[in-house]
Order: C-alpha cells, then structure tokens, then sequence
C-alpha cells in the first residue's frame, strides 16, 4: 500500500518536520547571548515538540503508511535525492525521538557543563541527522546525513576538550567515522553498478559473486564500525565515556542503531544471499557479545562500562540478524522471522534500558562528580529513585525475566536452539551457549557495577555527600522504566510493529510473530512472577519494618573488627579479579601490583586497569610504526636544491627512452 | 487448579527440605554418627520462621526483599520442570530459557542482598558466585541443546518426557556426558562439596555460605527453603534425564520418582563424605569440564544420522 | 651553407665543454655570453632567406644573451666578490667527462631519431640535446647560486637550439616573449643572488637546507 | 575589449607600482580584481568568441580557468587588503605589483591558444609569483624562493622542450608545422608517436613541477611554507589549475593521436605516486602551511590520476579543480589569520584556535572537511563521480588506492588541524594584536559558501560551462 511516488504520506511529513525542528532547536541559541537562559528554553522545548511530531510520524509509518517521496535538490542531475518514509525507517526514528526527547529534559534537568551553547546546537543538528538517514531514500542524502551525523557527535565528545583524553577520544572517533565514510562511497558506487541507481534498490541473485560479497564486506564494515562491533569498536567506550552523559545516552542507545539500520537495509537488499554471510554474522555476534561483556567487567570507570555493555547488545542483535540471514539462506522463514523479530526488538529494548543505565550514570556522575565507581558507594540510601531506576535497568540489561531483555533474548534463544532440532543446521545452534556465558558474565557486571555504586558504605566524601537527582532528571528515567516495563509485561503490543517492519525488510513471505514465539505464555509468566514476588514482599515487609524500628542503628557484623571502614569492602576490580583473570588472555590488564621489599612495608597501592586490547596492542602500535617508517622517507630530501633537480632527473630519463625507444603500446 | 498444579506445589511446598535431611543423615552414617533425624530441617526452617529480623542500618530495602525473589524464582522454576507421570504446569516452547533465568534472577538478588551489607566477606561470597556461576549457564544450555535435538521440542517438558526408555540404550554416551554434566551443575548451583562446602564456618573459604551471613530469622529461613528448592529442582532434570521413566503413571509414577531424588540426594551425601573441597582456583576447570562433556554430547547427537 | 653551419655547431659544443671544464665563475660567464652570440649567427645560418624577421630575432638574442645578461652577472659576482667555484660537488675533470659522455649519447641519439630532413635536423637536434645535458650537469654539480643560474642559461641555450629548427611554428610574438621571459627569470634570480649573499654572506647552496622535514 | 582580462591587470600592475600611497594600494589591487571578474563574468556569459586573432583565443576549457582565476583572485585581493593593514611594517609596493602580474599571466594563460604563449604564460606566472614568496624577508623565505624559482624555471624550461618535440613531431608528420592547438589537434593522427610521447612526458614532467606531482614537488613545502596566506591561496588554487589545464591540453592532444594509453598510464601512475608520497610525509606534519602543501600535493595528484581514467572522468575531473581552487582558498585563508593571532604557524605555537579565533577556527575545521571529499561539499560529489567512473572502468586497484590515500591524507591532516584549534590558546595569543575583521575572514566565508553550495546543488550556469569544457577537452579513446 505505497502511495504514488509523488505525493509525500503523512508519516512523512510528520518525520521532515520533527527533523527541521531538532535542527533549528539550537541555531536560537546562537543568536541569544551565551548567558540568557532562553537559549536552553527554546532548544529543549523545540526538541520536545519535535519529539511529539516523530513519535506520532513514526507510529503512522510503522503502521504502513508508507510510500511518497519528497525529492530534495540534488549536486547533479544524475544524482537523485529523496526522502521517504517505510516501516524500517519507522521502526528505527522512534527510539530518536524518544531517547532524544527525554535527553534533553534531561540535559536541561542537569545543567549543562560549559560550551552550552555549542552542546545544543550539535545535539539538535545530531538528531536531525539521526531522524533523516532512515529516511534517505538514496546514497547521497544518506551519505550527507551520515557526515553532519558523525560531525555533531565528534564536536559532542570533545566538549570538555581542553582534557587530552577527551581530545584523543575525539580523533580517534574521527578517524574511524572518515574510514566508515571512505567505505559507504564504495558501497553506495558498487550498488550503482549492480542496480544502476544510487536509490536502494533490490540486488539480483545473479549479480557477479564477486561484487555481491564486497557490497557485503563493505556494509560489514562500514555499518559494523558505526555499530561498534567487534573488532572495528576501539573507538568506542573512549568516545561515549568522555561524551556528556545525556548524550552518552543518545549515542549508545540510538546513534549506534543507524548502523544497524544500514547493515539490515543493505542485507535486505541482496536477493537469496549465500548462506557464508549468516555465518560471519553469527560468529562476529558471538564475538562482540562474549568480549564486550568481558571488557566491561574489567573497567572501573562507569560510562566506559556502560559502553562495552553496549558492545555486547550489539552482539546480540547481530546474532539475530545473523539468524534471519541463515534463515533466509536456507529457506526457513520461521528461522527468519525469530532472528529479525529479535534483532529489531532488542534494537529497541536496548535503546530503553541502556539510556536508562546512562541517564542513571549521569546523575552518579553528576552527584559524585567523578565517574570512577570505586569512589561511590551506599548511593542507594542517599539517592533512592536513581538507584531504583538503575537497579531496573541493570536487570533489563542481564536479560532476566520480568523485564523486556528476556523477551527479544527470548526469541533469539528460539531461533539458535530451534536451529538443532535438525542435524544438518545443529552448527546454528552453537551461539546459544555463547549468548547464555554472555548473560551469566553480564549478571556479574551488573551485579558489580550496582552493589559497588549503590550499595554498601560510602567510599568517598563526595559519595556520602550525594544528593537526589532533580525532578527533571528523574522523569525521562521513569518513561524509560515504565517502558522497559510494559514491554517485558505484554511483549504483544511491539509484535504488530515489528512485524510490519520484518515484512518491509526483504519482502520476503514471513509468518506472524505469534506463530513462531510464545508471545502470551512470555506475558502470563511475567505477569505471575511479579504477582508472586509481591505477594512475598508483602508477606515479610512488616516483619522487616519492625525489625528497622526497634534496632534502627545496627552495625553490620564483621566479626567484631576494631577499625572497619568502608575500603575494606569489595572494588571494581577485586569483584571481577576472578573473570578477569580467566580472561587475562584477552584483556591483558595492566596490574600494577606493589613489591613489597623492605622488612617494614611502607603504604603501598594495587591499581589494575583494562585497556582496550584492540587498540593499545594492535592499532596504536601500527600507527606508530606508519610514523617512524614516514619520518625515515621525511629525511630522504634533506633541502638539497641539486638533489631535487636529480630526482627530476631520475624520473624524466628513463620515462624519456621509454617514450622514444619503446613506444607505449603501438 | 488442574491436578498437575496441585501435585507440582505440594510437592514444591514439602519435599525439598527432606533432601536436605536425607543428605545429611547419609554424612552423618559415614561418619559413624547418628546425625540429627531427616525431619531436622523442616524443625530448623520452623524454628527460623518465629525468630526476630536483625537489618544492618547500611542495608536498603533490597536486602529483605532478596531472599522472596529467591524463593518465588525457585518456585517459579519448579513450575517448570515436569515430576514424572504429572506434566509440568506451566510449559511453552522456549521454557528452558525462562528456567535458566529466573535461577539467574534469584542468584542476582542474593548476591547484590550480599554486596548490601557493605561487608567484605559478603563481597567475597558475591564475587565467587557469580565468578563461577557463569560457567554453569553453558553447560545448561548445552545440555538443553542435546535434549532438544533427542526430542525435537523445545519446552522442558517435552524435552524430559518425550523420551522412551528405549531411547537410553542406543545412545548411551551422550546420555551420560549429558547427566554428567548437569550433576555439576546442580554441585556448583547448590554449593555442594566439590565446589563449596556448606557446613564451614571459615568464612575465607565459603562462597554460598557467606553471602547469606547477615540473613537472620525469616529471611534465613526463605534462604534455606529457597536453596532447597533449588536442589529439589535440578535433581528433578537431573533424574528425568538419567532415568526417563514416565510410563508409570498415577501415584505410583510419583512415588517412583520421590524414590530416585532420594537416592540422588544420598549420591550427594555419599560424594561429600567422601570427597573434601576444590581449591577455589581448580573450580572453574571442573565447570569447564562440565560445559564441554555437554558440548561433546551435542556434538555427538548432532552427527548427520547415516 | 652547411660547412659554416657545422663549425658553428661544432663551436658550439666546444663551449659547451669549456663551461664545464673551467673553475673560473668569470670565464664561465664569458662562455656562457659567446654561446649566446654563436647561438645569434647560428639562426641567420640556419635559414635560408633574411627576412626581417630572422634578422631581428637574431640581433635580440646576440644583445640579451651576449652583452646584457653577461652585463648583469658581472655586476652580481662584483658583489660578491668571490671568484672561483670551490670544490663542485662532482669534481671539474669528472664533469668534464660526463660533459663529453652526454654530447656523444646525443649524436648517437640523434642518429637514431626519426629526423624530418637531413640538412638541419642531423645536426641541430644533437647539438641541442648535448647543451641540455651539459646545463644540467652544470646545475646539479656546482654548489654556487651563480653557476646555477649560468646552468639554467645553457638549458635555455640548447632549448633555443632545438628551437630553431621550428622557426616558422613560432610567431615572432611568441619567440619575443620566451626571449623577454628569460631576460626577466635572469634578473630576479640575480636579485635573489644579492638577497642571499646579504642574508647567508655566501652562495654557497650547501648552507641554504634549512627547510627540510 | 575582449583582452581587458589580460592587458587590464598588466597596466594595473604597473600604475600600483608607482602610486606612492601605501594604504591605496591594497584599494586598487582590490579594484582591479573586481573590474577583472566583471569583465570576465561579462565575456564567459557573452556568447562571442573572445581573443584575438589565432593565437589569442577563448575556448570552453579557458572560459571556465579564467572564471575560476578571476573568482579567486577577487576573494585574494579582497583579504589581502585586511592582510597588509596588519603587516604596515613591510612595504607592499612589490607585493601588489605582482599580485596584478599574477593574475595577467594566468588570464594569458587562459587565453594562449599557442604551445610557445601557453609556456610564456605560465613563465609569466612563476616570474610575478617569486617576489611575492619572498615577502616576509626571512631567511628562510629567500631559500623558499630561490628553490621554487630554479626547480619551477628548469621543470617550465622542460616543458618548452616539449613543446619543440610536439612542433617537431607535427614537422614530421607532414604539413606546415604548427603549435596551435587547433592545428595540433586536427593533425594530430599524422604526427611522429616517438617525439610526441617524448614531447608529451617532457611537458607531464615540466608542467608537473609547476602542479607539485611527485617527484617533482619538493619546492612545494617550502614555497607554501614561507609564504603569506593569500600568496599560498593563489599558488595553490590559481597557478596550479593554469598548468592543470595546459596538462589536459596536451593529454588531449596525446589521446587525438592514438597515444592515449600511454598517456593515461603515466598520468594514473604519477597521480597515484603523488598522492602516496604526500599522504606519507604529511602524517605527524606540526607545521600547518606545509600540511596544507602537502594536501595540495596530494589533490593534484588526484586530478592527475582522475584525467588518467579517461573521457567518463573529465567532467568530475574539472569540477573537482574547481572545488579544489576555492576549498585550497579557505584553508590558506584560515591558516593565514591563525599564523597572525599566534605569531606562528606549528602546532607548538598554535592550540586553541577555536576559542582564539571562533570564526577561522570554524572555517579552517570544515574547510578541512571540505578538501578531504567529506559530504555534503563540494570535493564530495567530484570525488564519487571519479571513484564511479574508476569503478565503471573495472580499475578496482586503482579505486582501492584511491580511498587509501585520502584515508592517509584526512589522517595526517586531520591530527594537525584539531592539535591547532584544541585545547586552550596559549597566554601570548590571547594578547597578540590580531582581530577578526571583514576583509580576512568574508572571502573565506564565501568561498566556503561557494563549495557547500556545489556539494548541494550545483548551479546550472556554473555546471554547463563545467560541461562544455569537459566536452571540449575530452577527446580520443
């Protein structure tokens, strides 16, 4: 049910519209003085409105009010640009505007660092770029969107710039966004040559093999850096650790999914794939999801953390997409309705609960003022609603029931394990034990990560002295919680959403979510967990309130211990010292552990750190290399005016007998 | 309330303690003692029900509420797995996830309970369970693997019952290696001898032990019933995979099986008398262990059929 | 016609070697001049009928390259008071040889050439080739600025040679200004040669690499 | 009047000169730029073919290097009278003088329909563009001059070389021998292949040197190095884009010729070359004009191997010279006003532009942007239409290195650009004398302007004389 090309649909215009007020959201601010307050007004209110308009706009698109085109000026007449709104672009702008719309309450909630001014109007212009490249109907609106879209968020990161971590950060961000860049030229003119268009269109089955798998390894790449997965994430955890925290919420939660969005639509694209690119998929999801769990139990900073999480999920949705691939590949819709029903929805759960975690992070930071977890503590007593809202999203994130990771989990368990029903396709089935360590490690982290922060005493003045996030931050915190919620209690309401987004994907036949997964059984059962558990809350709470009145200041018992104080209890890397060192291997930590050499030991310190292997043992050690092997071509000219007239020379004689004597190919 | 609910609660409400009875009455025989009766249990879990809550003034109120989701998942995965003649209750297909993470979910809530008392023995025991608890979720999910691919269902209860008798005799191996590991498993998940030793009162060595020291009156006393019932759980899938016996039927089915998770509860108590602890750091080699003789058994039920 | 033609060239050549061979930065320079006017009487010989043309081309390059150009480089070397080209990077005798090496690569190349007629041709491309060589030779092995640019001017002589075989290609515009460009490139790089010597107080090329990576 | 464009500024430049005012100058250097681009504006909208006789004459190719020239020039001349009011201390008397030469010889160049004028043209750049390099009157800016005027002057002198052995080769092929590239070109099949590969890879290595292919760019550094901002904007969008075009001339004339192949060849090989050598050396660069040398280095060598692809590419070819003309100028102007707010042009003396100078530092961070193919300007689209018809001709190895080395480049120019414009200015910045004004940063505003607006939608005007040229240039197999 498109309509003519002509006519833009009403989804449409709502979209266009939410995008050109994100994008106008901060140029007020330009023009009203760097202290007026009006500024932030303006840019949050325009962001909210915006917000509305896409949300309305989307729900209309995924409601299959697709089709109509709004054509844009286009460099050259060859080249066509338009925008259109499908299903799979409904799908992935709704996590924009609400993930974005609540970051900017949020952000205006939190009082933003200095560069004010420049963090909106890069924030605004991130989330135009973000609401038009679903929309992009062809290579070079995508491409344009893509640019302003990895601009805003470089200058976002490098907003505390004046700190070289940040600025390393930053370049490293940079350069791996210009590789993704250099990579979608190549992509988009190969999908000329196949399809004679830049618009996306359909690639044959009979296209050359050989173009077919460089469209592949080139959306691999391009799409898997913008994605983070693994071994293209270096740039990463650095970039969204340094990032302010409501826009660490939008980065991992949305901006990430646009590469996603890129990878699903290019493999949608390519008719009867082979079934090696499923298998890749599948083996870089077990990858990125096992180690990006792994790197985050080794972190102590809490956004890096957050960050490798986010890895991880990624993981998880390349394990569905490679699912639906291998489905695809050999003809079992079923297969492939699990794999993309569970890539898109974890797409949006993970939207959910990782900006949830962030904005949770962001009001630890925020009250702590540094975001090194070993230096809170007890935060739960002193700011009880976050550490709610964080406990919450920690168990979303574990993918454990009554909550909405189980589900999309769920339906990719379904798929892998449904894989070894037969014998030929039982290798399918491999990832399941991998996802499940994965959500076993992720348990660990989480556990880490809440009972340190939240729990316990504090381990810093800073920390005792913490204060409640504000209202304004704690009400984005609660849509998102409500949210992970319902879609954890009555997974039924999303299926008609992503159904009509895995039709639009391949328009391949695919049978109804129902059929293939347990979608009522999944709601009763949260439903009768959460039933019970507060039957049982209910049952021993007045014991408990008794028992805090009439002792209400007993120590915990530590086997009577003179001088206990708080840093006898368990730190970030002495909680995860077990995993991590199973997986010293992969993570290489750098311990430094003290020596104890005199017979008196003086006061000494353990500090144990996990860098980002990929980077600090493959990638930096490579540049340097580029460096020293430039800077020895450097010395070569050494000013000599007479030694550059040689060179001239060098090259001319030899070029010149060839001219004359042996004649370029007669 | 069909029968196979009110079978499956009762059976979940009375017997789990019993095992732990029976275990100990066994450690008690090899030991040349008498050992308190096998009723002790359900004395001590009464006992703990009347007595008074001691709450650390660090604690939130995550700590009390720990030990009912510990329960409830305990409870709720019970409902799962089939007893025998009576079908599990509450099946669908892809129950064998929701069984693996509600145990998750109770082991969440226990360990962060653990890290709420802010004290380093708490921490220790949390960091040891979920150190090595990870390790278990493969080899389940291995496990799950191979039952699936016998039986071609994907709910647990079709996994455990579908299989006849016969099935056992021509493909002993990955039979064995499935039990096998899943024996570890239930070892390391209900922190038994081999993996950790709950009658130790050094808290440096306990993992399971530790974290529930500061629980007092009914919340120890949801504790214990909720490790019970976690024993009684995963010998229940333990059991229907070693012996697939469901063609009795009737009371006498289940009296067949209450018979069998004796025995296993006894093979428990003749292990741990006869076996002391692992050093902490060779614990992971034996889940390792567990997770590849799962692994091996998938891999030899999924060789193309000739 | 042609014996006059082939002294000439064969003078021509002879200067060649002498730029070369000589240390002497004046002699070089006198050398330089006399090719210039060689060059002069050689377009009148080459051609067969003295138009006006002809005439007035060849009295444009016998004044610049003869008188004025050497005129200027006197007054620069005055200035700079030095005399000799000390120790070229290559020694005098090995440029010398490599100076006859080059003319006698040249005539075998020219030999070889496709050549459009014989009277010209056979010997002006040669000739041409061979003063080419030697001007480079002579930039890329003296180390003084002004050596430099006396090399560039026998570049542009053995140019001008090759030039003359194309005589009716080249409007008489056209060849005025390639005339009037090297005039002007001779005067500024004398201009520049009084800025090094002020700000280096040598010409030695050797000191001037600060800029280098 | 249709010589106004290069007469015009030859008589400026001598008026300039002797005007004793030192503030006018700067006014009627600005003056005559502006009357040069009506003119020209006038004469490439006019149908009539301007020039004058046969050797003087305005084809399509040089209707759009004058518009491109002239364009430049004003936006020079226009910053250029902010500039000296900040440099009172230099005499500018020569500086403008030879501004205007500049931009006579470039509109010769436009015009020379000759081999022999085409080479006194680009001679008559070189000559007028030395004095400027030697502005600042350093030490090292007279090194500067003196290797860019013996290394350009002996490249130049090979190319008239060159030019004899094409002229030779048209003697032998028959017919009167002549150097118009009309006659060239309509003679072209009969002409001697020897000589005229030999003529051709004399005029690929001369006018190579005055474009800075490798190995033939070793002045280039130096050159941009020492010299002012607005000297380095002219060199690097209007000099290089004369000998640009000379170079398409005579590819043109190789292709009518059957040696197209040949050509080609040694046209991809070089570019390839160039580009590898200049991404390499500008890694770790600290010294920003030379960065921007090299970047400079590097785009020619792209357009050098972009005319190697063939006729598909000439039109993405020319409009990527355009691109490269004005992104060059925004860059040099940037980096100009941030050499004056820091007093120094390494990356030691300059961090903190941004916040020193918010608007250049803007400029200069997207202007990096711009010059390294990066959507939505310009350099983007040119780009992709020569991947594409790198792609269409199958020449996977070529679009590989391609993308290669503007990875490399963005690398290396990359790290330079944000050390200088992050982080804080240091103390002696903030009090230096410099503050933005209208005439240093409005050029750069709309040339910056100019190249978004080419990214988006091309003009019609702009792009049907961008075609008609590509249609005239493009020729042979």
């Amino acid at each position: 049910m498109t309509a003519p090309a002509g006519t833009p649909s009403a989804a449409l215009l709502l979209l266009v519209a939410a995008g050109g007020l994100f994008a106008a959201s901060g140029l007020a601010g330009l023009a009203l003085p760097r202290r007026s307050r009006w500024g932030a007004r303006i840019a949050t209110g325009a962001i909210s409105i915006g917000s509305l308009l896409g949300l309305a706009g989307g729900f209309l698109a995924l409601g299959g009010d697709a089709g109509g085109e709004l054509a844009l000026p286009s460099p050259l007449p060859g080249l066509r640009a338009a925008l259109g709104a499908g299903p799979l672009a409904g799908f992935f702008t709704l996590p924009v505007f609400l993930v974005g719309g609540l970051g900017a309450l949020f952000g205006a909630g939190h009082g933003t660092p200095h560069g004010g001014r420049r963090l909106r109007l890069c924030y605004g212009l991130l989330l135009a770029a973000l609401t038009f490249i679903p929309l992009a109907r062809d290579g070079i609106t995508f491409l344009v969107a893509w640019e302003v879209m990895a601009l805003t968020n470089f200058f976002l990161i490098a907003t505390e710039e004046s700190d070289a971590a940040v600025r390393r950060a930053g370049w490293i961000y940079l350069l791996y966004s210009h590789v993704t860049i250099l990579a979608l030229f190549a992509l988009f003119l190969l999908e000329r040559l196949l399809t004679g268009d830049f618009a996306f269109a359909p690639i044959a089955a009979d296209a050359p093999a050989g173009l077919r798998t460089a469209v592949f390894v080139l959306a691999l790449v391009a799409f898997g850096i913008k994605a983070g997965a693994m071994p293209l994430h270096s740039w990463l955890p650095a970039a969204h650790a340094s990032a302010p925290s409501h826009v660490s919420a939008l980065m991992s939660g949305v901006v990430i999914k646009v590469g996603i969005y890129g990878l699903v639509t290019t493999l949608g694209l390519v008719e009867a794939p082979p079934l090696a690119w499923g298998v890749t998929l599948l083996a870089l999801g077990s990858l990125s999801a096992l180690f990006g769990v792994v790197f985050a139990l080794g972190q102590h900073d809490l956004k890096r953390l957050l960050a490798y999480h986010s890895i991880e999920n990624i993981g998880i949705i390349l394990l569905g997409l490679g699912l639906a691939m291998v489905g695809r590949s050999l003809g079992r819709p079923d297969w492939t309705m699990l794999g993309i029903a569970g890539c898109l929805l974890h797409v949006w759960n993970h939207a959910l609960f990782k900006s949830l975690l962030f904005f949770g992070a962001g009001a630890v930071v925020h009250a702590t003022g540094s975001r090194e977890i070993d230096l809170a503590g007890g935060l739960a007593r002193r700011m009880p609603a976050t550490a709610a809202f964080f406990l919450l999203g920690s168990v979303a994130i574990c993918g454990l029931p009554p909550l909405n990771g189980f589900v999309s989990e769920l339906l990719v368990f379904l798929g892998l394990v449904g894989a070894a029903s037969a014998p030929a396709t039982a290798w399918a089935a491999l990832p399941a034990p991998v996802l499940a360590a994965t959500g076993g490690l992720a348990l660990a982290c989480f556990v880490k990560v809440y009972g340190i922060v939240f729990l316990g005493t504090p381990r810093s003045a800073a920390a005792s002295a913490a204060r409640e996030a504000t209202p304004l931050e704690l009400a984005p915190m609660a849509v998102l919680a409500f949210a992970c919620v319902v879609v954890g209690a009555a997974p039924g309401f999303v299926a008609p959403a992503i159904e009509s987004a895995a039709a639009a994907w391949t328009g391949e036949r695919l049978p109804r979510l129902a059929e293939v997964a347990p979608l009522g059984s999944i709601s009763i059962a949260a439903l009768a967990l959460v039933a019970a558990g507060a039957l049982a809350v209910a049952a021993i709470a007045p014991l408990c309130r008794r028992a805090r009145r009439r002792q209400p200041a007993l120590p915990t018992w530590d086997c009577g211990y003179a001088a206990s104080s708080p840093r006898l209890q368990y730190t970030a890397s002495s909680f995860a010292e077990l995993i991590t060192s199973q997986f010293a291997w992969a993570l290489r930590p750098h311990v430094h552990a003290p020596r104890i050499t005199e017979l008196f030991a003086r006061p000494t310190s353990f500090h144990s750190q996990v860098d980002d292997t990929v980077l600090d043992r493959l990638l930096l050690p490579a540049a340097r290399a580029a460096l020293r092997a430039t800077a020895s071509l450097r010395a070569l000219p050494q000013g000599q005016l007479q030694r550059y007239i040689l060179y001239i020379l060098a090259v001319l004689v030899p070029l010149l007998v060839w001219a004359l004597v042996g004649g370029g190919g007669e | 309330m069909s029968a196979g609910w009110l079978v499956h609660l009762v059976a979940l409400a009375l017997v789990p303690p019993l095992l732990l009875g029976v275990i100990q009455k066994t450690k008690a025989v090899f030991a040349g003692r008498r050992g308190s009766s096998v009723w002790q249990p359900y004395r001590d879990l009464l006992k703990l029900a009347q007595k008074e809550v001691a709450l650390s003034a660090t604690t939130t109120w995550l700590f009390w509420v720990a030990p009912a989701v510990a329960v409830v998942t305990a409870v709720a995965a019970g409902l799962l797995v089939p007893l025998a003649s009576s079908p599990a209750p509450a099946a669908f297909p892809g129950d064998f996830v929701l069984f693996a993470y509600l145990l998750a979910l109770g082991r969440f809530a226990t360990a962060a309970a653990a890290l709420d008392t802010g004290s380093s023995f708490e921490g220790m025991g949390a960091a040891r369970e979920v150190g090595f608890a990870w390790l278990g979720e493969p080899a389940l999910f291995f496990a799950f693997l191979a039952l699936a691919r016998l039986s071609g269902s994907l709910s647990l209860d079709g996994m455990l019952r579908a299989m006849e008798g016969g099935a056992w005799l021509d493909r002993t191996a990955p039979f064995v290696l499935t039990a096998a590991g899943l024996f570890v498993v239930l070892l390391a998940e209900c922190s038994r001898i081999p993996v950790d030793d709950p009658a130790t009162h050094l808290e440096l060595t306990m993992i399971h032990e530790v974290m529930v020291l500061d629980h007092s009156g009914p919340l120890l006393a949801l504790v214990e019933y909720a490790a019970a019932v976690k024993l009684f759980v995963l010998g229940a899938l333990l059991l229907q995979v070693l012996a697939p016996a469901s063609q009795v039927a009737g009371l006498a089915g289940l009296g067949l099986f209450l018979a069998g998770l004796v025995g296993i509860a006894i093979g428990i108590g003749v292990l741990e008398s006869t076996m002391a602890r692992l050093r902490l750091l060779h614990v992971p080699t034996l889940l390792i262990a567990a997770v590849l003789s799962c692994g091996f058994a998938f891999l030899l039920l999924s060789r193309p059929t000739p | 016609m042609t014996s006059l033609l082939a002294s000439l060239v064969a003078a021509l050549l002879l200067v060649n070697l002498v730029a070369l061979g000589t240390s002497r930065i004046g002699t070089v320079v006198r050398a330089v001049a006399l090719q210039g006017v060689l060059l002069g009487i050689l377009a009148i010989a080459a051609q067969g009928d003295l138009t006006w043309r002809v005439l007035a081309l060849a009295f444009a390059s016998i004044t610049l390259k003869g008188w004025l150009i050497p005129v200027i480089l006197f007054r620069a070397l005055r200035q700079v008071e030095i005399k000799r080209e000390v120790e070229p990077s290559l020694g005098l005798l090995p440029s010398l040889l490599l100076g006859a090496l080059a003319t006698v690569l040249a005539v075998v190349a020219g030999s070889r050439l496709p050549l459009a007629e014989t009277r010209l041709a056979p010997l002006l491309i040669p000739a041409s080739l061979a003063t080419v060589a030697a001007g480079f030779i002579q930039l890329t092995t003296r180390r003084k600025a002004i050596s430099q640019v006396l090399g560039y001017l026998v570049l542009e002589n053995g140019i001008f040679v090759f030039g003359l075989l194309l005589v009716e290609a080249m409007p008489f515009l056209v060849e005025a200004g390639v005339l009037l460009d090297l005039f002007v490139g001779i005067f500024v790089l004398s201009i520049i040669i009084h800025h090094i010597n002020r700000e280096f107080a040598s010409l030695d090329t050797r000191r001037m690499s600060l800029l280098k990576e | 009047m249709t010589l106004v464009p290069v007469l015009l500024p030859l008589a400026m430049a001598v008026v300039v000169f002797l005007t004793p005012s030192k503030l006018w100058r700067p006014r009627l250097l600005a003056a005559t730029a502006a009357a040069h681009f009506a003119a020209t504006v006038a004469i490439v909208a006019g149908e009539a073919p301007a020039g004058a006789g046969a050797w003087l004459r305005l084809d399509a190719p040089g209707r759009l290097l004058l518009g491109v020239v002239s364009l430049l020039f004003l936006a020079c001349a226009v910053y250029s009278v902010g500039y000296l009011r900040y440099r009172v201390e230099r005499e500018n008397r020569r500086f403008c003088a030879c501004m205007l030469a500049a931009l006579g010889s470039m509109s010769l160049v436009a015009y020379a329909q000759h081999l022999g004028l085409l080479w006194v043209g680009i001679e008559a750049t070189t000559l007028a563009t030395a004095p400027l390099i030697y502005f600042n009157r350093t030490a090292r800016s007279i090194e500067a001059t003196w290797k860019y005027l013996v290394i350009s002057s002996v490249g130049i002198a090979l190319a008239l070389l060159g030019s004899f052995f094409v002229g030779y080769a048209a003697l032998l092929g028959g017919g009167e021998a002549s150097m118009l590239f009309g006659d060239l070109l309509a003679s072209a099949p009969s002409l001697s292949k020897p000589w005229l590969r030999a003529g051709f890879t004399l005029l690929l290595v001369g006018y190579g040197a005055k474009l800075g292919l490798a190995p033939m760019h070793t002045w280039k550094p130096d050159a941009y190095g020492e010299a002012p901002g607005v000297v380095g904007a002219i060199l690097a969008g209007g000099l290089t884009s004369c000998a640009f075009f000379a170079l398409l001339r005579l590819t043109q004339i190789t292709a009518a010729a059957g040696e197209g192949v040949y050509a080609r060849r040694l046209l991809v090989v070089m570019g390839l070359v160039s580009m590898a050598v200049a991404g390499a050396l500008m890694l770790g660069q600290r010294d920003l004009k030379r960065m921007l040398a090299y970047s400079s280095v590097e785009q020619m060598g792209l357009l050098a191997m972009a005319s190697g692809l063939g006729p598909t590419a000439t039109f993405a070819t020319l409009f990527h010279l355009v691109n490269n003309a004005f992104g060059k100028g925004v860059m040099f102007f940037a980096v100009g006003n941030l050499h004056r707010a820091f007093g120094g042009k390494t990356t030691v003396e300059v961090h903190g532009g941004l916040r020193r100078l918010p608007l250049s530092g803007t400029l200069f961070f997207l202007g990096l942007f711009a010059v390294t193919g990066s959507p939505p300007f310009g350099p983007f689209v040119s780009e992709l239409l020569i991947l594409q018809s790198a792609f269409g001709a199958g020449r996977w190895i070529v679009g590989g290195l391609f993308l290669a080395f503007l990875l490399l480049a963005f690398a290396g120019m990359g790290a330079t650009t944000l050390a200088a414009l992050q982080g804080r200015p240091p103390r002696s910045a903030r009090r230096s004398v410099y503050r933005e004004r209208f005439t240093t940063c409005a050029p750069a505003i709309v040339l910056l302007g100019l190249v978004l607006l080419f990214g988006l939608h091309l003009p019609v005007p702009i792009r049907t004389l961008i075609e008609d040229a590509a249609a005239a240039l493009a020729v042979g197999p």
